[in-house]
Parts: C-alpha cells; structure tokens; sequence
C-alpha cells in the first residue's frame, strides 16, 4: 500500500544516517538552543564583529571546525555528512559564526590544496583560525568560472586585481580564497589576512543582518607562486565548493525554516482576533500546515544530501534537489511568518523577519531554488 | 511470532518469489485494468482480479505472516515484505481485497475474537470474500462521527436502517465493516458509535451502483431497510465503533503497516511523465526540450523524490525526533496532492491530443494521465478529504487549536 | 490613489465596450439560460447528434451566425467583439452547438476566401449551415502550420491525403475547411460534405462529453482547383483562425468558470457537515474566493480581446493574455469544483465534472495557457 | 459643484499642468523617498514632502474641486482628475498627508459640520496639519469592531485612556481620526464606538516610535493617559464611530474615489522588473533570455494588465451585472498580493547582489526591491489583512455564510 515510486527512487539515491550524525545532531541541538537565545541574537546584531568570540572558541574546542578534515591534518576524519546536522541547528537558532566558511574553506584545501598547503591550513582552521572565501563578483553571476578578476605574474609571485564580494567573516580570517584567472584559466589562490591592507575591506549592507560580509577589492595585493592551488583541480574545486555550501546551507535553511514555524504556531496558539485563538482559522491552519509540509520534505531532501554527498552523480543531484526544496520552503514559510503575526509581523522586533531576511540571504549566494532547479534539468532529463 | 530469519533463507525466499512473479505476473489482458480498487467497474476486471490475488496467496505470496490456523503462512514478516516487494518489482494487478486484507483482516487479527479470526480470514486471503466498507453516509462524508444509520438490538439480532455510501466494490462484497448508531444517549456523538462486521446478502439491504467523474463504476450506495443481521457481528461492545474506525482509518492514511502483504494502489508511474514528455512535440521539437516544462517537471520530481525519502525517514527514529508522527500523518495528504497535480498537468504535455478520452484509439496511453487525473479526487476526497487532512496535521502534529 | 500601472497598461491597450455588444449579452444571457437548463445538457450527452436542432435554428434565426460577417454577404456587420458575449452566455450554460465552429469558418472565408468563396459560403452559413475547421493532426502540436496533409494536382482538381483530428461537428457539416500543404506551402481547402465518405469520419471520444467531434481521413478525397483558398492569404488565415478560436474559447471558458464558481457556492452554502455550513470553512471560503478573483481577472482579459481584436499587435497580446488566463482561471476553479463537492464530486451525476472536462478540452484545442504563454514572451519581450 | 468643463478648457488646463509639473517635479533629491505615506523615516523626508505637497497645492493642482471656502480650488472635480493625472505622468513624489486628504477631508467634507470644514480642510491641503488615523489597538489589529481605547464625557471633555498602534507619521501628525469605545452596554461591541478628531498635542498623549520589519521608521503606538480633549471633537453622536470608521475604510479598500486628488503610494516599477532582468546576467547571458523566467514575467504581466482592466471594468456597469461590487472589494487584495509575489520573484533576478540590503553602495536600485518585498507587507497586513479580505469578498460578493 506505500507509495514509494520506486522507479524514481533507484535513480536518486535513498536515506541513511551514522551514529556520529546522530551524536552531532544531538550535542549541537542543545548546544546552539543554550548558546543563541533570540535576545542574543539580537544582540550581536549591533555588534560590529557579529558573533561571540567565547562561543566561537566554544565550537572550535568541541572540534567541529575538523569533522570533514582529515586525522593526518588534526581533523576528526568524518565527512561532511556530519556537519550538516550542526548547520541545522545553527541555522534553526540563528547562531552566526564563520563555522560554515571555515568548513568550506578547508574542503576547498582539500580539494585543490598541495600537501604543504593543506599541511600548514588544515590544523590551523581546525585550531579555530578563520578561512574564508572570495568568489563571488560585482556581475552579480552564481556561476563561478564566471571569473574576471586575475593574477598575473611578477616577479616571484603574481599581483591580483579585480573585486570580490560576499567575503564572509573576511575581517576576522587569516586566509582568503580566492578565485582569479592565470592567463585565462580558473584558479584558487591564497590570501594570507596580513597581505590585505585595511583599506581593501568594505563591510557590506547584508540583507541578514546577523552575518558579516565584506567586499574585497584585490587590486595590488601581491601574493607568492606558492599562495596558488593546484591548476588541476581548480575546476573540480569549484564544483565541491559550490556543492559543499550549498548543503551547509540546506541545513541551515532547514533550522531556519523549522523555527521560523515553531514561532508562528507559537503565536497562533496564544494570539486571539474576533474572540477566537487565531490558530483556530483555517485560513492560517492550513497555510501554517503546508509549510511544515513543506519543510518535512526540505529536510528529508537534505538529511539525503548529506548522506549521498560525494557520490558521483547522486550527489550532485541531491545537494541541489536539497538547497531548491529549502529555499523553496524557508521563502514561504518566513513569508507566512511575517504576514501571520499580522501587523506585529511588520516589525523589526518580531523574529519573522530575521528569517526572512536569512531566507533571502541564502537564496542569494551559491544560487536559489530556479537555479539549482534548471542545473537539475540538465542533470535529470 | 516466527523466529527472525537469516539473510539467506530471506535471499533464498527472494530468489523463488523473484523466479515465481516472474513467471506469473499476468501480461497485458487486452482490457483496461484498475490502479486501484476502488475503480473495479467490470465483471471482467473483477474476476480477472480475483483470480490474480487467489493465484499470489496459493502461492503463498499473499498473508505469508499471517497464522497457519487462519489460513496464513505463518512466515516472519520479513518474508512478506519481500514478497510484496517482488509483486512490486513485477508490476503486478492489484490485490482486489483491500477492504478485507487491508483493512478488516489487521482489525481482525488485533482486537478480533478467536471465531472471528477462523471464520474471515482465509476467505479475504483468498479472495472468495471480498469486503466493503460502511462507514460514509450522504449526509456525512466528512463527519463520520455523525454516522446516523441505526442498528436496534432486538433479541438475538440487530435491526439496520439507513443508508452507507461510496462503498467500494459493495456490489460485489459479501460482508461490510460497518459503522452503526446503537445509541443517541452518550456524552457525545461518538459514543453512540457500534462496529460491526456485517452480511451484505440479508434481506432489507440493496446497493444501487453510482457512476463517477472518470466515467466508470466502481461504487455503490448501500440500503439498509429493516436488515437483520446477528447480534455476533457486532465487534467489541456497544460505544466501541468510534475507537475501531479510527484503527482502520489509520490503516489506510498510512500510519500503520499492513499485515497480510500485497499492495492496492497501482504506483503512478513517474517515469512515464518524463516519456510523455520526451514524445510528445511542440513546434517540432520533443516537449522536454522545452526549460519551462523541464523546469516544472523538476519540480514534480523533487516531490516524489522528497515523498519517497519521507517513507524511508519516518521510520528512522532519530530523524523525526521532534514531531514524530508527522512524516506519517502528512503522508496521505502529500502524495495525493501531489498526484493530482502531476496527472493535470500530463495533461498539458498531449498538445490537441488532450482532447481525447479513455477508450479512443488515439488517445495517448489509452486515456491514462486523463483517467489518472480525475481519479486523483478520489485520493484527494475519500478516506478523509485534504482539507480534513490538514486540520489533522494541524491539530495532531503542530499542536493548533481545533476549530470551532 | 488608484494602482493603475500605467506604464505598461500603455502597451497593452484598455477596455471598452459597443452597445450592440451589450445587448447581445443581454439576449444571450437569457437565451442560453432557457434553453439549455442542465438537465438538457445531460440529455444531449447522450443524443449522437449531441445538441438540439430546434435550438440550432433559433439561433440561426437570431442572426448570430451572421454577427461578424459584412452585411454584403448577408451578415449583421458587426465585429468579433459582438460575438464573444454570447460565446461566453454558451460557455456558461454548456450549450453545445456548431456556432463556435461555424463562427470561425467564416472568419476563414473572410480572411483567405475569394468572391466566389465567400459569396457562396457566407449566406449559406449565415443560414444556418454547418461549417467547420479541420485543421489538427496526430502529431498533436499546436502550431497550426505544422500540416503533413497534402492536397496533389491531380487532372482538373487536386487528390487529398492525410488525417484530420477534432473536426468538430463534421458529420453535419455541409462545408470542411481543411489544411494541407500543396507543393511544400501551406494551403486552406474547401471540401464539401458531399465529398467525404461516410467511412471517412469517426466520431472520436473526447473529454468533453457535451460536444461532439470526428476524425476526418482525407485519403482519395478530390477536390476542384477552385476550392483552393487563395496561397498569399493562407497563412494570415492560419493566424486569424487561431486568435478568433482562442478568443471564443476563452470567452466560452469564462463563462465556465462563472457557472463552476456559482455553483460551487451554492452547494457551499447548503451543505453542512460537523454542524456547520461548509462555506463557513476558510478551507473551502478562501480558495473559492481565489477562484473567483482568477474568474474576474479572466474576464477582464477576455473582454479587452474582443474590445481590442484585429489590433494590430495589442490585439494577439489581449487574445493570448485572454486564453491564458482563462485557461488557468477555469482549469483553477473546476478542479476546486470537484473537491469541494466532497463524494459527490467524484460522481458523474455533479454537475463540477462537466466543467472540468470542458476545462480540459479548451485547454486541448488552439492551445493551453502554458503555450500561450510561451507565444507572450515572445511578443512582450 | 462647479458646472461640466468643455474640452477646450480641460485641454488648457491639461496643458498648464503639463507645464507645471514638468518645471517643478523634483529631481532626486540625493536621499531616498518613500513609496507610501507609511514610510516616513526620518525629518528629511518629512520635510522635502511636506514642501512638495504644499507647492502643489499652491499651484492649485490639489484639492482643486474642494470649495473655494474652505481653502480648495472651487473647480470641477474633472480638472483635479487631469492634475492628478499629470502628477502621475511626471511620477512626482507622493502627498504627505494621506489621512488627512484621503481620508479624514473626504469624511468631512461628506459629513462634517460647518466649523469642522472650517476649521480643517486647508491645513491638510498645504500640509500644515499632519494627520493620522488611530484604530487598531495592540489587542485588536484586526478586530476593530473590538477598541477598547476609553472616552469617558467629563463636562466639556472626553477623557482618554487606551493605546492606538501601526499609526503612520503619528509622531509628526496634529490631529488624529480615533476610534474610541465611549460605551460598553449597547447590543453589540460596535455600537459602544464613537469617532473622534482629536487632536495629538494634548497632555497625557505620548508617541513610540516603531521600527519596522525593512529597518525604517514610520509609524508609532501611541498612549493615552488620562489625555482630555474637547467634546466638540467627537464627530456625529456617540455611537455612531463604527459607521463613520467603515467610511473611511472605503477611501483605503478603494471602494470610493477620493475627492482631493494627488496619490499616496507610489505605482510598483512593473516595467521595471523587465529592466532588471533584462540587465542581470545569468550564465553570461541577459536573464530575460532564460525561458523560464520570462514564462513567470509573462504570468507577472498578465496579471498587472488584469487589474489595470479590473480598475477600468468596476465603472463600467454593463461589464460588471452579476456582482457589481466584486472588482471593487477585490481590488486590495489582489493588488497587494501581486505586489508581494512580484517583488519578491524580482529578488532572485539579482544573483548573489540579492544579498545587499538597502543603502549599500553595490545593491540593485539602492535596494528598491529589497525594500518594496518587505513594505509590500504592510499592504498585505495593513487596512485589512488578505485574509479579511478574502472574507469579506466572500461573505459581501459572494453570500457566503460569515464563519462563527
């Protein structure tokens, strides 16, 4: 009697879980609940920094900046399976830190980085330093081979120019990836924090405002032949990285998603209009209900993204199946949020718009749910 | 219980059901059959049905799990999941009883009497006694627990007026499980409620068949006008009816497995969208060409493929942690939807060829999306409309007030 | 104060309306109410010829056949836009008869058809005879210039091959205007009932039980070289005969989608189930209510296609917004017909089937509001 | 009222207006305005359209149909109708002073007194007096029936204890409409309500600002402590405020033509949706190339395009038999809900700019779109959520039995 579309489900991978997931989930469910009440969240808003440093050195003692790294590097030797239930939470309690850059960063090292590279970078991310990533470009583009700013050579190493944008946490990183192109190819190259002068970082006007963002302008930062990733793997990098972030932030869109729910029943069970629990009327019900629908099939879409993830082909499919279906869900479900706490909803002091903005955020960077979706039409048909 | 089998009396059980459905899975009858039960319209399809489900529980494909002394297998239940799992894989009709089977014969077995359990089960197994379900009545579809037709106890029987409707396969059906007001007294509308597993061949009860939207039969209204039947057909106690519904009700929305195997619903074939779309043409060139149709049709899917990963989800424990019966109520809701949508819009993909209807020669699949999509409202309305779906998550899984 | 986005209403032309249109409306309303109550038109399901010739001849009578046929030709000289209200009044009682079919011929006529054509077809279908389209193949493409038919020079005449589908009202139809291509180039030709064997027809069954359609196979049929429409006008012909059927369809449809809202609600405030009335429900209130805006929204588009048709440009937008969103419109609202009508929706017996099969079959023919959509973007954009 | 215009003499005025607008429209003043009279954020603001508004007014090209007597123009309403028009055209900045000239002049100037003619009409015109409106209270945003602000007489005095919310330029107004309940004991809760001009600089009425889900500022919730104002204040009799408040809710719903004319919102860019994806790039290409997104363009002007129609249709009687109101009441909502869906589809155009936020130097517009998505709520929530509206075009079009 199930209706399981088996024909379906052959070509796109199933479900599973590891005990460490379940461990994480768990650890980092009570964690981030403790560490992030929404006054807290708040709080850090006005601060410049945009996150507490004792939390930071918090999460870095528990180890999780090491999950997907390696042991030979200090990690913990997991995959990034595991770190998808911890963005979850983050994500569902608004918990900003550079954890998801830092995590990217360091699969980004991993992919593309030489042994000297990753030897000196993967115990020093692990160890709580912050890495970040500068791909993003003024062309507003969520491809990213869509490349215009370069490196050329002199000397011994090479002088960079062009802007990048969305270089999350960038004050506060030792190191920068970034994208560039060597006489027209794609490659990843290292920025050490202390090449970049003070001047080249530009805080950004984000529209989530619990994040910290900063426009990087590149021009005459001069880096060694050494700072450059393996020409190679640059391509394949890329595509990690993109897919990487992409999961991460399913699963951070999926906490948020979940939260922004759980708030509005909230507020749907206690606010009273016309003498009646607004929760009673179904023409918030029933809303209400298909974006807990919706989110219950967001999540199972990324619990399957990280579980396939690196599988060829699978995973690819997945990841973007999993970042579309959240956008898809975090949009309404924060949108509902807003228009159902009526016209509390429209104010800054009501938490439905922090997840709205959050929402928009990450549809915004590495692709919303149309762009995932047409990468799935190639992939699928 | 059996004892848990090893992983190689399972493979071996695998290999000889493999080898037997693939012998035996009919091909092709010439003639249309249902997807589901509920759409048995001809004498042909429902003989040609039942003999299928005789065939599989000959073969002891069909209520392997179930006790040798009612005419099961007395296998472990694993060995009927693969079972049902090979019915699958072959693609096989329909187990035709699924109002026995699937709903009465779980009831029986939990909650049933000793005679009941000798005199019911084997013949549902068999499909030599199909069964129907009483429980709609015209004036309540949706409230059920306002069920009005009346069951006086007089003497040694029971004395039923009224009237039952959308009863699947009820002009075929031998016995009914039937919900009956035995009282207008108790504290509220349920408690009036009695459950009773009754004859349909008794004098005083005649079924009338009821045309629906696709064009075909398959449901009858059910009248009861002084119709005895003996008080022993009356499960549990007086005021239990509600409660034993309810058990059956949460057989078919999906929250509870089934015991005797097989399946009733034919899988929308998913796949065969995607075909639809290669083959049709616009402006010359295949539809699936066309980014505006892949893109919905990426859409569609990432539903099923968000469903099925809900069906293997909502059995992991530690991934539904925090609602847990949520993936299992919403399940109904979500697939029939779902379904609704896809077939509507298969439609759009057969360009002026969406004209057509079942049983013209040029209709594409033979009028298959056209009849899949208006039998899709029978998913969306019966066993509990969407509507009446969502107020369940809403109340049950989110914790929402109930409307007054 | 008001929203009026005059910007792009600039593009896209206004509204307005004749008072012969009015009046038309008028008569059509109650015409179309009397004669075709619902139990007529489940009675003529089941009729082959599947409408009433007494009916029929009133409407001849009426001089509809004749609205937008000059008044040389014995028409009434008015326009498309005189026609649509009274498509729209028999959309909304399901009234079947050829008058859509014949309607369209006669625009042919008028757009590729010589003197001699249109001085001898025109009278007769302004009398009342019965002419029709033949125009659809099974390659089932919506695009009216895909033809495989094929008329070939044969002696005096020319010998026809190929097959015809959704030829409606062909077994009584004294005139077939049909497709073909003649030596690579679309062509329109005249075939007279009298032409076609009895065996050349095929009654086929189609969604939409109260109309009445047949496939045509051409093979062997000869026609005279003067049944030729003239080659420079075929194809402006093709696209004249598109934009009338969509227009009348979409005005049909409208009507559809009135009866489909109306009596939904009627059944909405009637029926009670948990102790309530069931249009109490927000469930079921609110997406009738959406219905209804899409009704409204529909009709507005419909009345502007026939206001602005024959535009140049402004009119294929109005027509093709017009079909749309009638399309969706109605397709929205008898879906929501069905479902609200709970079991009884499911049975034949409810009248929400029957709109929702006509629902269909619009959709079916000169195309849904995903194909029209698709023609948009290409002339907004 | 003024007698019926020749063309000519429109056609003069038309082209004096022209002329006007044309030389004093302001160019960007190098701040962002807003949108909506709801927006007003900061003194700058306030004061360049307060100027604004004053100069048109000046000119002649608002209130230019009032009475000369009370400060207007004295001319037929059909050149007000051709100055509003050309305002439009030279997509002028908005009138400050909504609820004064929207709402509160039109409700006086239908059933004011004498004085109150006198005494308000021309400081709302030259934007001397600021008004604001007080109805929802922070217990009952939509439920307005239910105020529960207290006016209790005291001589020559209403006394007033309660709280107003959502009150846009409340901080900056003179005079407010208020609804105040001055009775408990009638047969219903509306009938306790009465309606108020009251003034804002009294004793014991204090201001809170409010910021808002875009960041800005705009509106306040307001406290009345033991505030007095004078009973000639109370407009009509006690009792009569739930009539006189359902007028001017007309004005807002769109149901009634405003008679001072100029606009307080401006019009959604919809052309400039198409710009912006037109300029934003995609895989190296424009957006608008993308098939899929022109399809949702195609919906999102089919859609402007009907509401434009609608708008014109409402006054067309013949076009609007069957339920005369229905355009009229459905106008909010459906307006507001395309404003939502479309601002929001025309984020996903930026790429990752989609990521700034207002009044960076890197985003689209300045964050015009950013902004219009999350103001769009106020709209959407504001005068009547969608989903009263839908209840109310269900219940006053449609006859559908109010919900209990």
């Amino acid at each position: 009697m199930a209706f399981s579309e088996g024909n379906l489900a052959d070509h796109l991978g199933g479900l599973s879980y590891s005990e460490e997931q379940i461990e994480l989930m768990d650890v980092a469910t009570s964690f981030c609940r403790d560490k992030s009440p929404i006054d807290k969240v708040r709080k850090l808003i006005a601060d410049e920094r945009g996150y507490d440093p004792a939390v930071w050195q918090e999460i870095v003692d528990l180890g999780w900046l090491g999950i997907a790294v390696p042991e030979a590097q200090g990690g913990v030797g997991l995959s990034m399976a595991e770190v998808a239930p911890i963005a979850e939470q983050m994500g569902r309690r608004l918990l900003a830190t550079p954890f998801a850059t830092c995590t990217i960063a360091a699969q980004a090292l991993l992919a593309a980085g030489d042994e000297a590279q990753c030897g000196e970078w993967l115990p020093r991310i692990v160890a709580g330093e912050v890495a970040t990533l500068a791909l993003t470009e003024p062309h507003g583009d969520w491809n990213l081979d869509h490349v215009e700013a370069t490196a050329k050579a002199s000397g011994d190493g090479y002088v960079l120019s062009g802007t990048k944008q969305f270089v999350t946490y960038a004050k506060d990183a030792a190191l920068v990836i970034a994208s560039v192109t060597v006489e027209g190819a794609v490659r990843l190259v290292l920025i050490e924090r202390s090449a970049i002068p003070d001047g080249a970082l530009r805080r950004e006007i984000i529209i989530d405002e619990t994040k910290r963002s900063y426009e990087l302008t590149l021009d005459g930062i001069t880096v060694p032949a050494s700072a450059l990733l393996d020409a190679g793997r640059s391509g394949t990098a890329l595509g990690q990285i993109e897919l990487a972030s992409a999961l991460l932030q399913a699963a951070e869109m999926c906490g948020g998603t979940q939260s922004a729910i759980d708030y509005t029943i909230e507020y749907l069970k206690t606010r009273k209009q016309f003498g009646k629990l607004i929760g009673e009327y179904q023409a918030l019900k029933h809303p209400i209900t298909n974006a807990y629908v919706g989110y219950e099939k967001a999540r199972s879409h990324m619990l399957s993204a990280a579980h396939n993830f690196g599988q060829q082909g699978v995973g690819e499919i997945a990841v973007r199946m999993a970042k579309a279906s959240a956008d898809k869900a975090y949009s309404f479900a924060a949108d509902r949020a807003v228009q159902f706490h009526g016209g509390f909803g429209f104010t800054h002091d009501c938490d439905a718009g922090l997840y709205r903005r959050s929402a928009i955020w990450h549809a915004s960077q590495y692709g919303d749910a149309a762009w995932h979706r047409a990468k799935l039409a190639d992939l699928l048909f | 219980m059996a004892s848990r089998p090893t992983a190689a009396e399972l493979a071996e059980y695998e290999a000889q059901a493999d080898a037997w459905f693939r012998e035996n899975t009919p091909k092709d009858p010439g003639f249309m059959l249902p997807l589901t039960f509920m759409e048995v319209s001809t004498d042909q399809q429902f003989e040609f049905l039942c003999a299928w489900q005789r065939k599989v529980y000959e073969a002891g494909y069909l209520g392997a799990s179930w006790p040798v002394e009612y005419g099961g297998g007395g296998l472990h239940p694993d060995f009927q999941r693969i079972a049902t799992k090979v019915m699958k894989k072959y693609d096989g009709p329909i187990m035709l009883n699924a109002i026995g089977i699937g709903w009465a014969g779980p009831l029986i077995m939990d909650i049933g009497s000793e005679e009941e359990k000798k005199k019911y089960i084997k013949g549902m197994l068999n499909a030599e006694d199909i069964w129907c379900q009483g429980f709609s009545e015209p004036e309540n579809g949706s409230d059920l627990g306002n069920a009005q037709l009346k069951a006086v106890r007089d003497g040694d029987e029971y004395v039923l007026n009224g009237s039952k409707i959308w009863t699947s396969l009820g002009d075929r059906a031998k016995y009914m499980i039937l919900l009956a007001r035995t009282s207008n007294d108790g504290p509220n509308k349920y408690a009036g409620l009695s459950f009773f597993l009754s004859p349909m061949h008794a004098p005083g009860i005649e079924t009338r068949r009821i045309k629906k939207l696709t064009g075909e039969y398959g449901f009858v209204q059910c009248f009861f006008t002084d119709a005895r039947i003996s008080a022993e057909c009356l499960m549990g106690n007086e005021g239990d009816g509600w409660q034993i519904a309810m058990k059956t009700l949460e057989y078919e929305r999906g929250a509870k497995v089934n015991l005797a195997g097989g399946y009733f619903l034919k899988e929308l074939d998913a796949m065969g969208v995607v075909e639809l779309a290669r083959q049709s043409q616009r402006g010359g060139k295949p539809l699936l060409d066309d980014p505006v149709m892949k893109d919905r049709m990426v859409d569609f899917m990432m539903d099923i493929q968000a469903l099925n990963l809900n069906n293997q989800r909502r059995r992991m424990g530690p991934l539904v942690q925090d609602r847990p019966m949520g993936l299992a109520l919403m399940n109904k809701l979500a697939r029939t939807e779902m379904i609704r949508e896809l077939t509507e819009f298969s439609i759009g993909f057969q360009g002026t060829r969406g004209g057509y209807y079942v049983d013209d020669p040029c209709a594409v699949d033979n009028g298959y999306w056209h009849r899949s999509y208006l039998n899709s409202f029978s998913a969306t309305i019966g066993g509990g409309t969407s509507e009446i779906q969502r107020n369940i998550i809403a109340e049950h899984v989110l914790g929402l007030p109930k409307g007054r």
